[in-house]
């Protein structure tokens, strides 16, 4: 069982609290009707499924509700970072 | 072509070497270094990438072939399934391939010459709602339209076939009645990757562990050239990856970006004991997956975690559930104890189904997707595999797999049809 | 369910009747206008409460409280939002029937709950609250003092957990 | 008192005896006996049979790592189980235990034929064989092998014992309480850390239960551990967990503990759990399990009588048993010199210790010899004898590696020690790195993953003082870690026994390889050729040569056999142990019941079962129930004597007669509120939502992003910025999950907000021609003629007096209520309801009628005529798309080539030719029945029923192409009989909607 820090709670809590949301930063297109079906496929289905630092989402579903963004190894499963919602891809992963 | 002579067994062989102190044995497959070029390279040493290249050489007579696995062959999903073989899938094109699998399944020992004890105990999948009945009345009258055993069952019935099974009408999923699948059952998963390991050797087929595949190489015109590996670069015109749960990490070497996210899945054995449970039980709607191996413990499947994971680890909650739901459905096993739980890396596809064929790049093959239920399908795939390699032109019974379904929304979704797992 | 009793029990369980109790959901910017309106200053980090006369507030979310008051009040609570929705907009909802309040009181609740409950209970002060899971029930945790718990729980979840914490308090109760 | 027993030594209770059967025959033990401890201080060596060749087997160690001494337990009502250890079974009056694995008994085994084909037998056999005939393997040789295989025999009765769970937080755990766990957690304890301590051992102390020489600060190691077990249990921030197994170190410092509450009593209290299962997260961790001895492997090492060194050590110092009458010690490290020595102190006659080393510390053989014990260096053991016991051995004198003439020695006890490994099984889950130490050939915790400290055994430390060194110094580094001021107390030890030892897997022999049957994994019967032989055919990876003999994969997961493995195989493949590697060790530690691990997840409380506010009434009232998703709901209501169908067929005519009532509660509602909401539902569902007025309510669809339905309900307008959604019942939690996703993550403009109030309301139908007579009385606040609130209206009311939100709607084509009342009111509308309709014909119906009537109409039923591939198009529901909205969910997928292909399938409705047949749901549609199988099939039923009101059976089927199938003939081929259709519209009943204002 993992445990996650919340960004908004600010408190480290057990995975049971949370939900899994998949991957990070794939933002909806704003007029999904320009895109051909390839682009849409992407979008739909397409993962970096990434060995290694994953940016990846979660939701503090029985906690306070809210989605927010975390990298997580998914080699050792341990998280790196966690941040809000909204805010950008960090650059650079703590080690 | 260096063809290894494959030592016959037999149980007459067995007494012969008995009597010599079993020194002349060869090596069911001997270790080898990778030659500088091969007519094909499978990338992964699982089930399904060494049935290939046995079939690759037995039915199309390619024989420089090699198989190159990052760690010891049979490691990955094969060597820590629950191995369940069935092949009551509701759409057309899945029965007909896991059905192709189930045919060349009978008789698999006595081609590779290899026991891999596969045994027709049967598989009883519960259904304790109302939508369950429902789902699994559709599949068994398609399974029957499609030439695929499979019957239903009463509670009682499903108690003569499985005498621990609980089939109180108080219980909180109470077993409304099963899905039947007589010609279904089990296989012993390691003799399977050694059995076909074994065979392809003997037609000359190279086996190369210990030797991760880092990348794939394409030419100027984008076509395949071969794979780089820990032991330098190996040149091929056509590379089939069928590595499981580490599939998207190496097609992405090659360009090409798959819909596959990787979860644990997980697994357990209790304790050996003495027979009590003759077939496979299976429940989709608790996630519990049970059968007794020849050896007599208990093996178990588990649901997936909800995270991606390449850790072969996976949670304690998911377990205890399974355990929870196993004694619920079997409340003798209260007292039986786990022995060991593991953990295995499955690569899942947005409609549950497999991608199996050509891709978008010239000489490259993938065999993927098969998530949590691949193990019964191998001698299928691999079979399947051969051809769609050897003809670089799919078999009518891959060709619905393909990756274009995702684009054009021809999705074989077993899934959404039933939320089925194994 | 009426307010069963248990028998040799280490910690006492009791079941509130329903009462008037919020799910107020605002901006984070706009706090102070609902501070205002409700008399009490909302606070601003999950798992923070204030209160005052009948009326406790419990930060849930960055935007999320639930408020808690009696009949009496009821209605001017209410009014008072609903008079603010037209210059300030935010969600104000009542949910006094949606969850059944369990009370835990005695030296071994926080030993009885963590039976099922995942979270560091040292790290729920008194006063103070927090939604988190009981077994696999979502619920509300407030902690009133050292010994004394309450638990909000969806009415159709009660019976479950109810049944798991008899359970568990019989069994602080053998004390094995 | 038995020959084997020493009055008044141990910390066996010498005036509690315990009376205990083993095989039918009684004997007597003492309190704080393991079944081992007693068995043997009654002479009993020999316990079990082995897997595989059924071989008669001893007891060999004293602790969790026993692979032979395995017995069934039963104590009645469904407590039977079989492989428990004996050496961690608790003794208590009245235990009944027998032997496993044998027929007819424990002394005449006939599986032992097994071992004299052994020749035929080796790793792998049966991959060799039973082929041919074909038929013959699931017919004859596969049920002979599983009957042969397989230990103990399973409990046939459900278990009667319950068990429980616990969540605990610490700053310290600590994993092993001998000599430096003990130090560890005194030490973190005193710092005021929280400190949790647990032993798998009855008692703390480990090393120290057995060790009754050493003197630790001037006391006995008994009088310090009273001490240390005093101050740890005053201590409030410590907690103590006797007969407690770390059984797993899972992600992020959390590491299960099984907790064994009530084996070891004779009775029980009932409220007691038997087993606790421990999730402790802890912020720094302490291994402290100590160390396995080896075993060592040679020709006849099996015999009931051989035993580890160790093991005997414990068994006189803790017990107070001699293991034998006469013993030989056959050892490479200087341990068991000095259970040599304890064991002569205590009377036992030894007759030799054989030590394979050329020199030792001449204090060893110094001490030998005033006790009379002839001290053999440079020998080997290089035979047996005895059937069910040992009767003697060949020692032989080794020079330059060349092994000597036998010389014969009477014993009916060998003690053997091949030296001592870390326990690092814990270490392993964490895929913390282990690293090669040459000099003891042994693994040591190299790179971590967790904040975990290892220490004493553990990390190769040999002696108690350097264990409780070691342990105050890592107890001390791991509170600190934690954020505490510890200092490691100097614990000083007098008549410390340390040692050294060399490891050695494999005894010299002089017997051809062939000839030797040395085991290595005792309980499966794997052999030192067994591992040659898997390397010779071809397994040079350790994981093959586990798989290929089984090795390590008993009960006791290798921790005798891994090392000794490791070794041999290495040789034979020819690389250092270091590069061949070993297995991965797994949880559990040791074997746990399935019941810890269910913890309270058993009967009642396996699973929630969420009940409406009406439950009760309906459970009163005879209601057959069925689950969905988490909730039961009432499937039909039965009168005496009327089966389903009939029941059905009843509810059926009243509702479209007179009035039905339903509980449909279970209805998932998400209060929709904020200035932006009519956007945010116009982004989320299919349908328009900008010109549906306050008051009125309308069809939502809401699909998934890849176009395919995922849920619906309907949605009515409260205010201008205020909705009231419903969904379906299953679908209620995964709505609100998706729409706070979309919220959050893609739309945080919208000034939203949602709110369950799916447990706020209880919520009750009324359907049918005198629905508004009924209701219309008990309303106040809302006119309920057709102009004032005509169908898909809402508005909120009083109902009886309860404050309502009443809609108008209708899911049966009957004029249709849904009133929503505060669910503590629920039931008391229900039965209020119920009252006045009497007059009005009123009936309760269930779920089953509801389904029939919403069939009638050809109303969807999301998840039964939908499963995931099905658009809106498919299912008839293009109207519900809001044609002019540049984008909704799923609205792109749509467009993608498959979905637009005319010939998907599509719904539609079925008329059998034979009105009495009612076609099964989910069977197959052919337009052809006399093509061979496979049968090309172009659709199926997802929904099938009586219809009451037609007098006749109907069906919803999807079929490829099915509107443009109008009046064809289908065919439904079952197992023995076709069935004929029609194709035809979805709505059977009122096609015009006349009744819903009737
Ligand atoms: C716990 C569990 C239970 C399951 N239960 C069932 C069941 O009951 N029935 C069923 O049908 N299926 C089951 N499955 C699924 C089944 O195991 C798999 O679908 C199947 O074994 C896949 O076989 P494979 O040969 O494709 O993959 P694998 O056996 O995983 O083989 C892939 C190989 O590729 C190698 N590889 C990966 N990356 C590289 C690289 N870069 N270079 C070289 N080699 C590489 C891996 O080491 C591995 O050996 C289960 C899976 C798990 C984990
Ligand atoms: N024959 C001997 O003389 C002998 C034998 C063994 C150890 N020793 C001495 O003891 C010293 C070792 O002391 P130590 O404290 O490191 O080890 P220890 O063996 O004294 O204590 C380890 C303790 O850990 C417990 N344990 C192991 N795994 C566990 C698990 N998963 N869950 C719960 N409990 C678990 C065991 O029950 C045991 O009580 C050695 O240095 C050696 O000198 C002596
Ligand atoms: C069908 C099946 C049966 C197994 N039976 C046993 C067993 O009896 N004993 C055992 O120790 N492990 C057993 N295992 C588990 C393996 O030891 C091992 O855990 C698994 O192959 C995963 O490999 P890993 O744990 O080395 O990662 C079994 C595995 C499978 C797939
Ligand atoms: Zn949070």
């Amino acid at each position: 069982m993992l445990l996650i820090h919340c960004p908004y709670c600010e408190a480290t809590l057990p995975e049971l609290e949370f939900t899994y949301a998949g991957e990070a930063h794939i933002a909806r297109p704003a007029d999904p009707s320009t895109m051909s079906d390839e682009q849409w496929r992407d979008f739909l289905f397409i993962r970096t499924n990434a060995r290694g630092p994953h940016f990846e989402r979660w939701r503090h579903a029985h906690g306070c509700g809210r989605f927010f963004n975390a990298v997580r190894d998914t080699v050792s499963d341990k998280f790196l970072l966690t941040y809000k919602a909204g805010e950008p891809k960090p650059e650079s992963l703590p080690e | 072509m260096k063809v290894q002579a494959m030592a016959h067994f037999s149980a007459f062989s067995l007494l012969r070497n008995a009597l010599t102190g079993h020194k002349h044995w060869p090596a069911q497959w001997p270790d080898a270094l990778p030659k500088a070029e091969y007519d094909v390279i499978i990338v992964g040493a699982g089930g399904h990438g060494l049935a290939a290249a046995y079939y690759l050489a037995k039915e199309h007579g390619i024989t420089n072939v090699a198989v190159i696995e990052k760690g010891w062959l049979g490691g990955g999903n094969t060597g820590r399934n629950t191995t369940i073989v069935r092949s009551n899938y509701l759409y057309d094109e899945s029965a007909r391939l896991y059905d192709h699998a189930i045919d060349l399944w009978d008789g698999l020992s006595q081609d590779l010459n290899y026991n891999v004890m596969f045994s027709q105990r049967g598989v009883m999948m519960l259904a304790h709602t109302v939508h369950d009945v429902q789902s699994f009345q559709r599949h068994i009258h398609s399974n029957r339209l499609n030439g695929v055993d499979n019957t239903w069952v009463t509670p009682q019935q499903a108690k003569e076939i499985c005498p621990p099974l609980n089939i109180s009408t108080d219980a909180r999923y109470p077993v409304l009645g099963a899905a039947w699948q007589q010609r279904a059952g089990t296989a012993r998963h390691d003799a399977v990757a050694w059995g076909y390991a074994r065979a392809a050797a003997a037609r000359g087929v190279d086996i190369v562990q210990n030797c991760p595949v880092t990348a794939i190489r394409r030419g100027p015109d984008g076509a395949v050239e071969g794979v780089e590996t820990a032991k330098g670069f190996i040149k091929a015109k056509k590379v089939a990856v069928s590595a499981a749960g580490h599939t998207s990490v190496i097609m992405e070497t090659a360009g090409v970006r798959l819909p596959l996210e990787s979860f644990p899945l997980q697994a357990l054995v209790s304790e050996p004991v003495k027979p009590i449970f003759p077939c496979v039980v299976m429940s989709n709607t608790v996630h519990a997956y049970i059968s007794q191996s020849d050896k007599g413990e208990l093996v178990i499947g588990s649901g997936t975690d909800q995270y991606t994971s390449y850790s072969q680890r996976g949670g304690l909650p998911l377990i205890e559930h399974t355990v929870a739901a196993i004694c619920e459905m079997f409340p003798v096993f209260r007292r039986m104890r786990m022995l060991r739980k593991w953990g295995g890396i499955v690569d899942v596809t947005p409609d549950r189904s497999a991608i199996l064929g050509k891709t978008p790049v010239q000489g490259l093959y993938v065999n993927c997707g098969w998530g949590t239920g691949g193990f019964k399908v191998t001698p299928g795939a691999g079979h399947t595999l051969a051809h769609t390699i050897a003809r670089d032109d799919p078999h009518p019974i891959n060709a619905p797999f393909t990756l274009e379904r995702f684009t054009t929304g021809r999705l074989i979704d077993e899934a959404a049809a039933a939320a089925v797992a194994h | 369910m009426t307010t069963p009793m248990t028998t040799a029990s280490a910690v006492s369980l009791s079941l509130l009747p329903e009462f008037p109790r919020y799910s107020l959901r605002i901006d984070p910017a706009d706090v102070s206008a609902a501070s205002e309106v409700l008399g009490l200053e909302l606070p601003t980090r999950p798992g923070q409460r204030a209160a005052t006369g009948s009326r406790l507030a419990l930060c849930l979310g960055p935007d999320e409280w639930v408020l808690y008051t009696d009949e009496a009040d009821a209605q001017a609570v209410e009014a008072a939002f609903a008079a603010l929705y037209p210059v300030t907009p935010h969600s104000l909802i009542a949910i006094s029937d949606r969850e059944r309040t369990i009370t835990l009181s005695g030296p071994q609740a926080a030993e009885l709950l963590s039976t099922s409950c995942p979270r560091d209970l040292t790290a729920i002060a008194p006063g103070t609250g927090t939604r988190t899971v009981f077994d696999t029930v979502q619920i509300v945790l407030l902690r009133d003092s050292e010994s004394d718990f309450r638990i909000e729980v969806g009415r159709s979840f009660l019976p479950h957990v109810w049944a798991l914490l008899e359970r568990a308090n019989r069994e602080l109760a053998a004390g094995l | 008192m038995s020959a084997f027993r020493i009055p008044g030594k141990g910390r066996v209770c010498h005036d509690k005896p315990v009376r205990f059967t083993f095989d039918g025959k009684q004997y007597q033990g003492l309190e704080a006996d393991t079944l081992a401890s007693a068995l043997l201080a009654n002479g009993v060596h020999l316990v079990g049979r082995s897997f595989k060749y059924h071989r008669p087997r001893g007891i060999v160690s004293a602790g969790s790592e026993e692979p032979n001494a395995l017995v069934g337990v039963s104590r009645g009502g469904g407590r039977e189980e079989p492989n428990t250890r004996a050496t961690l079974q608790e003794v208590y009056e009245g235990l009944t235990a027998i032997s496993q694995n044998r027929w007819p008994c424990l002394h005449f085994d006939a599986g032992a034929t097994a071992d004299v084909l052994h020749r035929f037998l080796p790793a792998g056999f049966y991959y060799k064989t039973f082929m041919w005939p074909k038929r013959f393997w699931d017919r004859l040789y596969e049920p002979l092998i599983r009957r042969a295989a397989g230990l103990g025999v399973p409990p046939s009765e459900p278990d009667a014992d319950h068990y429980a769970s616990r969540y605990a937080h610490c700053d310290v755990l600590v994993v092993g309480a001998g000599p430096a766990g003990t130090a560890a957690a005194l030490t973190a304890g005193r710092s005021g850390a929280q400190v949790i301590l647990a032993d798998e051992q009855a008692e703390i102390g480990g090393a120290l239960l057995a060790d009754d020489k050493v003197q630790i600060e001037d006391q006995t190691a008994a009088d310090w551990l009273s001490a240390a077990q005093a101050e740890l249990a005053a201590l409030p921030n410590v907690r103590l967990l006797a007969r407690t197994t770390a059984i797993g170190y899972y992600h992020q410092n959390m590491v299960g503990l099984a907790q064994r509450i009530t084996d070891h009593l004779a009775s029980p209290p009932a409220d007691a759990p038997r087993e606790r299962m421990w999730r402790v997260r802890a912020a720094q961790v302490v291994l402290a399990q100590g160390a396995i001895e080896r075993p060592l492997v040679f020709h006849g090492n099996d015999r009931p009588g051989v035993m580890l060194a160790g093991a005997a050590q414990i068994y006189l110092n803790r017990y107070g048993v001699k293991p034998g009458k006469t013993v030989v010690v056959v050892t490479s490290h200087d341990s068991a010199w000095h259970t040599a020595f304890d064991l002569a102190d205590a009377g036992t006659p030894i007759a030799a210790i054989i030590d394979t080393r050329p020199a030792i510390d001449p204090a060893l053989t110094e001490a030998a010899a005033p006790r009379g014990i002839e001290a053999l260096l440079s020998h080997t053991v290089t035979a047996t004898s005895g059937r069910l016991r040992l009767r003697s051995i060949h020692v032989n004198a080794v020079t330059d590696g060349k092994v000597g003439g036998a010389r014969l020695i009477l014993c009916d006890t060998l003690l053997m020690s091949g030296g001592w490994t870390p326990s690092l099984h814990l270490f392993s889950h964490t895929q913390g790195k282990l690293a090669w130490d040459e000099a003891s050939q042994s693994f040591l915790p190299d790179l971590k993953t967790e904040a975990c400290h290892i220490a004493g055994g553990g990390r190769g430390l040999w002696g108690i003082e350097n264990a409780l060194q070691d342990g105050a110094k890592v107890g001390a580094e791991a509170a600190m870690a934690a954020g505490f001021n510890a200092t490691a107390p100097a614990l000083t030890t007098q008549n410390d026994r340390s040692g050294a030892g060399i490891i050695i897997a494999e005894l010299p022999t002089d017997r051809g390889p062939q000839s030797t049957r040395s085991f290595v994994d005792l309980q499966n019967d794997v052999t030192s050729k067994d591992i040659r032989l898997a390397v010779h055919e071809g397994m040079h990876s350790i994981e093959h040569v586990k798989r290929y003999t089984t090795s390590g994969m008993a009960t006791d997961q290798g921790k005798l056999a891994n090392m000794n493995g490791l070794a041999i195989a290495a040789a034979a493949i020819g690389k250092p142990p270091p590069q061949v590697g070993l297995t991965t060790f797994r949880p559990p530690y040791t074997p746990t019941t399935f019941g810890t691990f269910a913890g309270y997840h058993q009967d009642d409380t396996f699973d929630i079962t969420r009940k409406t506010p009406i439950d009760p009434w309906a459970a009163d009232n005879g209601a057959v129930f069925e689950p969905v998703s988490l909730w039961r709901r009432a499937w039909y209501f039965p009168k005496p004597g009327e089966d389903m169908h009939a029941a059905v067929a009843r509810e059926c005519r009243a509702t479209r007669n007179a009035v039905g009532i339903f509980d449909a509660s279970t209805l998932g509602k998400i209060e929709v509120v904020g200035p932006d909401a009519v956007e945010f539902l116009n982004r989320l569902y299919t349908n328009p939502w900008t010109k549906l007025a306050p008051g009125r309510c309308r069809y939502g669809l809401l699909l998934g992003e890849d176009g395919y339905i995922l849920d619906d309900g309907v949605i009515g307008r409260l205010s201008e910025d205020r909705f009231h959604v419903t969904t379906t019942t299953g679908g209620a939690a995964r709505v609100l999950n998706m729409m706070e996703d979309y919220l959050q993550t893609e739309w945080p403009d919208l000034r939203v907000w949602l709110t369950s109030v799916t447990e706020q309301w209880a919520t009750i139908a009324l359907n049918g021609p005198n629905a508004r007579k009924l209701l219309e009385p008990l309303v106040e606040g809302q006119d309920l003629s057709d102009e004032a609130f005509p169908h898909m209206s809402l508005a909120d009311c009083t109902v009886a007096g309860f404050p309502a939100r009443l809609f108008r709607v209708s899911f049966t084509g009957e004029m249709g209520f849904e009133v929503n009342v505060p669910a503590r009111h629920g039931l008391a509308l229900w039965q209020r309801l119920l009252g006045e309709g009497e007059a009005h014909d009123i009936c309760p119906y269930g779920t089953e009628t509801m389904h029939v009537l919403r069939a009638e109409k050809g109303f969807i039923v999301v998840g039964q005529d939908t499963d995931g591939t099905v658009t809106p198009g498919d299912a008839n529901l293009g109207w519900a798309i809001g044609k002019r909205k540049p984008d909704f969910v799923g609205k792109r997928s749509l467009a993608r080539p498959d979905l637009v292909d005319p010939n998907r399938k599509q719904l539609v409705g079925l008329l059998t030719d034979d009105p009495k047949v009612v076609l099964e749901e989910g069977a197959q549609l052919v337009d052809d029945p006399n093509r061979p199988i496979p049968m090309q099939m172009i659709g199926h039923v997802t929904s099938s029923y009586w219809s009451e009101a037609l007098g006749r059976s109907i069906a919803l089927a999807l079929v490829e192409g099915g509107r443009m199938r109008m009046g064809e003939t289908l065919y439904l081929p079952m197992a023995s009989i076709t069935h004929t259709a029609k194709v035809s519209r979805t709505v059977f009943y009122d096609p015009d909607g006349q009744r819903l204002s009737m």
